[in-house]
């Protein structure tokens, strides 16, 4: 009984340093791949490659003095960041992201490779998601500065907007695998059609897909959907006023939404940790190769669109993506009965 | 004292302490908060009865929606303090203290009549434990009763949301 | 078919009522004459097969629904024919109708509106009044007595605009009232008497009892009734508002004033013959207030000046004299007297009436003189019509008026003939002072101001030229004219060869049914008074013949002498009447004034009511109590809300707290119960 | 296993407390938050009936309040904002004329 434990705790442990760690890469990559795109180095002087460009950031954020407005609520001030690191945290404590294994025979009897198996894992997420929202709002009420309130007025109204698509394009998978839970997901992605065609929903929820990753971008608050932190209107959004640590509590909770939604997609639309060629016990592979693809997506997509403007990102998101996911959500429905699986 | 025991204490405290602040406090911002914080607390509790689902909705729906809305309000009002000086208000306070400290007597009351119905002791919840957790928790068989014991109940909901939803769209907008 | 009699002129009524703003003259005039013309050949043909009835029974009853059914009381809308409501639905439809046309002429200048209107009341007048002569019992002449009384206040105050029009209608509605009020009384004293208010049924159980020696209650029952009349029919004391009625269109007075409405009265009495023959008390007061309303009209006809108002005092004492008929038991003379003298007197009016349309609205003689060239029709009609009226030989008026004279004389009334006989004499005398001031002798020049009626006149031309009647006018003058010569030829007296036709023709309708009629002349009356004079049981015994001629040389004598006089004072000797005014200055202005009656009036009931209402009811009663309950309860109500409207704060949270009030003690009792 | 008395005096305190606030602020965003708690307190004591019935008519009712109380919310913050415009106020007891 005892190593059970201990294996629990240590994947927790592994869970939040794997994902202070993809933060950091995440950092260092969107600053490549960004240079690449624009045909510049970026980063190479810190380390080889530059690949310590990450950690130094971090050194001289956590060096900085960290200012707070006179009129700010004290309070607040201080919770939002907190809130929202600890949020983005959370979310990824119901998300597997490997199949059950010994860990190479150390214990008897299989775990789950995910910090809580919780059977309405989804809608957890979900809530997260949805508690995550605050930790921008207070930030920009509380600095108590017209950007930030901008900022965080709009991030609040698109998340919500966005919230919506969100759940129902998910909702869509969950009726396909009739389960909340995200492992009995995966599993229900298992094997393949005809033998070559693996059994994900992204082939049978093509159009849910895109509007999960549509959604997704819009929750994260990353262009072309950055409006709370639009530098070119509101200085910098919600985190104007923000400096130092809390910054980088900020910084670090946006990227790590970013793999949480990424992980997300890859548990619900691309079949999780199952894929050809590797034994079971090394799903974990996969896993780490579909978010990076999804992420890099995420990058790319940063650096070519343009931002919309914001009564578009309005009128795009209750006009167009909420009624196609609610069509393609009833197509669904009525596709289970009629399959009547 | 089991460790269920130990959380709902924790829960109950919390809700309790949140909802008092909520009610105490002058500051419209942190009352939502403090209000979340309650209803976070609630939803512990929600899990601790085997309602997972439940718990999950009150925090999506409570915490995700109406009370970002509340947010909005504040944030839109911009009403940082409850504004002592009342413009051209009824001095109506009170009656209206009379009526908070009714409110705490209706409480002893209610106390008091759960108590000597038995109280604390009883062990009421405990022979509910012979229904199968499992089918408190699945969210098919909740889904099943809704939509077929309280289907008319369900319509008349979806309705009553639209009907809202249009009434607030009407009343908000500024007329020109 | 008796029901179509007065339904024809209802409808044209609802007809010029509806459309007939939108139509033309011609059409609504047209339409109410038809509807007039209809009614009379609907009446001609049911008075025929009425008269192809044996005597005995000729009565046609139509009940047209249930009317008013209450316990014991039950009353039909019923419609009786019988000879004497034959005799009247002819009068009223033939020279309704004949008026009717006369008025297309003379009403033309109105505007098409008014001209509308006034056809519609006209029919509805005649509808109403042959309601009331078709009327089977008390109620459903009530109905028609209190309809006509309407018309006539509607018609009078015609040109409503003219204050003195206007006036006079509301005086001639007041004084109706109170004489309906004692109609409605003596209706009630009836109904307890007899348990009936069918006329027939009356008639029948007054029939059984003998006649009253003292006042009883069938005295007090006819009295109550004869107030009645006295207000329909002028009499004294309620004749003040007939002169007054003559600020209404000339056919109008001809129709209603002279005609038809105003015999209403005379008309009841011989309806409910039976009932006032046993009321001997009743009779003696009808006949003298009958002779004494002749006498006094035809005094202050004599002096008046106003051309209309001589023929209006004229007609006042003619009903006079329909009244002494009706008091000496002579009904089938009085019906007879009314017959005639509504041809003739409704020829009088309208020959005025043409001549004051000749002369644009002018009303005195004294402005009027030597019209004989100029309007010939209208004087020779006209002129047929005084001869009539003053009954001379074989005209009309001489058969009814010496009818009714003998009666009189021969019922042992001798007071009562001397006084008719006066009155007839002043009847010749006022009416060929009216002939020759009007017609003979030179004209004075026509002043402007003088335009009386703003109704009849047109501004087209100031009659510069005086133009004679026109065309429908003319007609309806000669017919009349001709009806006044040859209407009394159906009740000539037995004595000079005739077999008084019409007497036995009414006698059933004066008998109480079941009483057997003897087809003698005049025996009816007498057995319907019920023996009361033995002396008036006549004609037969040969001294009696004598008597009556040697009357009839005596009265058409006195017809002669009437005129000889007015020939003397006002054809030769003009001046000399006037000597005679002056000599006899104020009695002239005590005639002048119509023996101040409304002055009187004025002072003892007008004055006193206004101030009373004026002080007592107004003030006190109106303004003090009514208003003072009205405004005390609203001002109640206002203070009491007052006070509640404190309970009504508007804030949410006090009527939050009141409920919750009220859940901490519901509560709290089931908790410690 | 906590009894069910537990949860219905906590729901009833929480009740207590909702209402106190109703008569206490003066704000209407915070009265409209106390009747928040109001409805919460009454969710929990359904749920927990629910759970001793061994029935999940409970939650289900308690879908319900939550769906009314969203809607009571919408439409009440939207009168808010209406009464904002008009007085410059959030103090429930200056909207005491019925009708302006």
């Amino acid at each position: 009984m005892i190593p059970l434990y201990i294996a629990q705790f240590g994947i927790i442990l592994a869970v939040f340093g794997m994902l202070l760690l993809a933060a950091a890469v995440m950092v260092y990559s969107e600053r490549k791949v960004a240079a690449l795109i624009q045909q510049r180095y970026g980063p190479y002087l810190v380390g080889p490659k530059g690949m310590l460009q990450p950690i130094a950031d971090v050194v001289k954020l956590i060096f900085k003095e960290s200012l707070r407005p006179v009129a700010a609520d004290r309070v607040i001030f201080v919770l939002a960041p907190i809130l929202s690191a600890t949020a983005a945290f959370a979310a990824f404590a119901v998300v597997p992201f490997g199949a059950e294994t010994t860990l190479f025979g150390l214990i008897e009897e299989p775990i789950r490779l995910q910090v809580a198996d919780v059977n309405v894992a989804v809608l957890v997420v979900f809530a997260i998601t949805s508690i995550s929202v605050y930790g921008i709002v207070l930030a920009g009420w509380s600095s108590n500065s017209k950007y930030s309130l901008l900022g965080s007025l709009r991030s609040a109204s698109q998340m919500i907007s966005y919230e919506l698509s969100y759940g129902m394009s998910l909702a869509a998978v969950l009726v396909l695998a009739g389960s909340l839970s995200l492992t009995d997901i995966v599993n229900a992605q298992q094997g393949a059609w005809l033998g070559f065609i693996p059994r994900w929903f992204v082939f049978v929820q093509p159009l849910g897909f895109l509007i999960f990753m549509i959604a997704g971008v819009a929750e994260t608050n990353r262009a072309p959907f950055d409006f709370p932190e639009a530098e070119q209107e509101l200085v910098a959004g919600y985190h104007t006023e923000y400096s130092s640590t809390p910054f980088m509590m900020f910084f670090l909770a946006e990227y790590i939404n970013m793999v949480t939604a990424a992980a997300v997609a890859a548990d619900l639309f691309l079949g999780g940790w199952h894929g050809p060629f590797l034994p079971e016990y090394l799903g974990w592979i996969w896993f780490l190769v579909k978010i990076s693809a999804i992420l890099f997506f995420y990058i790319w997509m940063r650096w070519t669109l343009p931002r919309l403007r914001y009564d578009q990102l309005m009128q795009f998101g209750w006009k167009v993506l909420l009624p196609l996911a609610a069509l393609n959500l009833i197509v669904t429905a009525a596709g289970v009965i009629y399959c009547g699986n | 004292m089991g460790t269920e025991l130990l959380l709902f204490y924790l829960f109950g405290a919390i809700a309790v302490a949140a909802s008092l602040l909520v009610v105490l406090q002058r500051n419209p911002m942190h009352s939502v908060l403090l209000l979340i914080v309650s209803f976070c607390a609630l939803a512990g509790l929600y899990i601790g009865l085997e309602a997972p689902f439940a718990a999950v909705v009150q925090i999506i729906i409570y915490t995700g929606a109406i009370m970002v809305l509340f947010l909005f309000v504040v944030m839109l009002l911009n009403a940082h303090r409850e504004d002592e000086v009342d413009v051209g208000a009824r001095p109506v306070r009170g009656p209206l203290r009379a009526g908070a400290v009714l409110a705490v007597v209706l409480m002893a009351e209610l106390v008091w009549a759960l108590v000597r119905a038995g109280g604390p002791r009883d062990g009421a919840l405990s022979e509910g434990a012979g229904a199968d957790a499992a089918a408190l928790q699945s969210v098919r068989t909740l889904g099943n009763v809704l939509f077929t014991d309280y289907s008319l109940a369900f319509e008349a909901t979806s309705i009553l949301i639209i009907v809202a939803m249009v009434g607030a769209v009407v009343l908000a907008k500024r007329e020109s | 078919m008796l029901l179509l009699i007065p339904l024809l002129p209802f409808l044209g009524f609802l007809i010029n009522l509806t459309l007939g703003k939108r139509l033309a003259k011609s059409a609504s005039g047209g339409v109410a004459c038809l509807a007039m013309f209809g009614a009379f050949l609907v009446s001609a043909w049911s008075v025929w097969s009425l008269i192809q009835m044996p005597p005995a029974e000729r009565g046609v009853v139509l009940e047209v629904a249930p009317w008013i059914e209450s316990g014991t009381l039950s009353i039909p809308f019923a419609l009786r024919l019988d000879p004497l409501g034959a005799l009247m639905i002819l009068v009223v439809t033939g020279i309704g109708f004949l008026i009717h046309v006369y008025s297309t002429a003379y009403m033309h200048e109105e505007r098409d509106s008014e001209y509308a209107r006034y056809f519609s009341y006209l029919n509805l007048f005649a509808a109403f009044m042959l309601v009331l002569v078709l009327g089977a019992s008390f109620p459903v002449m009530f109905v028609g007595w209190e309809g006509v009384g309407l018309c006539s206040y509607l018609l009078i105050g015609f040109w409503f605009t003219k204050k003195s029009a206007s006036d006079a209608g509301k005086k001639a509605f007041i004084v109706n009232r109170i004489g309906d009020f004692g109609f409605l009384l003596g209706m009630f004293v009836v109904w307890t008497q007899f348990g009936s208010l069918d006329f027939q049924q009356v008639a029948h159980l007054a029939g059984q009892m003998p006649a009253e020696a003292a006042f009883g209650t069938i005295s007090l029952a006819t009295l109550l009734l004869f107030v009645g009349a006295t207000g329909k029919s002028a009499q004294i004391p309620l004749h003040v508002w007939l002169p007054d009625a003559m600020e209404g269109p000339t056919p109008v007075s001809a129709l209603i004033h002279a005609a038809t409405m105003v015999t209403a009265g005379v008309y009841m009495i011989g309806r409910n013959a039976v009932l006032f023959g046993h009321a001997p008390e009743t009779l003696a007061i009808v006949a003298a207030v009958g002779v004494a309303t002749a006498l006094m009209a035809g005094t202050i006809g004599l002096v008046q000046n106003d051309i209309k108002r001589v023929l209006a005092y004229s007609t006042v004492s003619q009903l006079g004299l329909m009244f002494v008929a009706m008091g000496v038991g002579a009904f089938a003379a009085g019906i007879f007297h009314l017959y005639t003298h509504a041809f003739f007197k409704a020829l009088l009016f309208l020959g005025s009436g043409a001549v004051i349309h000749a002369l644009a609205g002018e009303q005195d003689i004294r402005r009027m003189g030597g019209l004989r060239k100029q309007l010939p029709v209208t004087y020779w009609t006209f002129l047929i019509g005084a001869l009539a009226i003053s009954g001379v030989p074989l005209l009309s008026g001489f058969f009814s008026k010496d009818e009714i004279l003998w009666k009189a004389f021969s019922g042992g009334h001798t007071l009562v003939w001397g006084v008719a006989v006066v009155a007839s004499l002043l009847t010749a005398i006022y009416m060929f002072r009216l002939v020759f001031l009007t017609f003979h002798g030179e004209r004075a020049p026509v002043q402007d101001h003088a335009r009386r009626s703003p109704g009849s006149s047109d501004p087209g031309n100031h009659h510069s030229h005086l133009h004679d009647a026109p065309p429908a006018m003319a007609i309806v003058l000669i017919l009349l004219a001709i009806g006044s010569v040859f209407a009394g030829y159906i009740g000539v007296p037995a004595v000079i060869g005739g077999s008084n036709r019409i007497e036995h023709f009414l006698a059933p309708s004066f008998a109480a049914p079941g009483v057997e009629v003897s087809g003698e002349g005049g025996a009816s009356p007498a057995e319907a008074r019920g023996e009361m004079s033995p002396a008036s049981e006549p004609t037969g015994e040969g001294g009696d013949h004598r008597a009556e001629l040697l009357l009839m040389a005596f009265s058409s004598g006195i017809a002669i002498a009437g005129i000889g006089i007015a020939v003397f004072f006002f054809l030769r000797r003009r001046d000399a009447a006037d000597r005679v005014a002056a000599s006899f200055a104020g009695l002239h202005r005590l005639l002048l004034n119509k023996y101040y009656v409304d002055e009187i009036y004025d002072a003892a009931i007008v004055q006193p009511i206004a101030r009373t209402s004026d002080r007592a009811l107004w003030r006190v009663v109106d303004a003090g109590l009514i208003d003072g309950t009205v405004n005390g309860a609203g001002s109640f109500v206002n203070g009491a809300s007052a006070i509640l409207r404190r309970l009504q704060t508007g804030s949410m949270r006090a009527y939050a707290l009141s409920v919750f009030v009220g859940v901490v003690l519901i509560l709290g009792y089931y908790v410690w119960r | 296993m906590v009894p069910l008395g537990h949860y219905l005096i906590l729901s009833a305190i929480l009740f207590g407390v909702g209402t106190m606030g109703v008569f206490l602020r003066r704000n209407v965003i915070t009265v409209l938050l106390s009747i928040e708690v109001m409805l919460n307190a009454v969710n929990l004591a359904f749920i927990a009936f629910g759970r001793t019935m061994g029935s999940v008519d409970g939650q289900v009712i308690m879908f319900f309040v939550v769906t009314v109380a969203a809607a009571e919310a919408a439409v009440g913050l939207a009168l808010v904002i209406a009464l904002f415009r008009h007085r410059e106020s959030l103090n429930p007891d200056t909207f005491t004329s019925l009708k302006w």
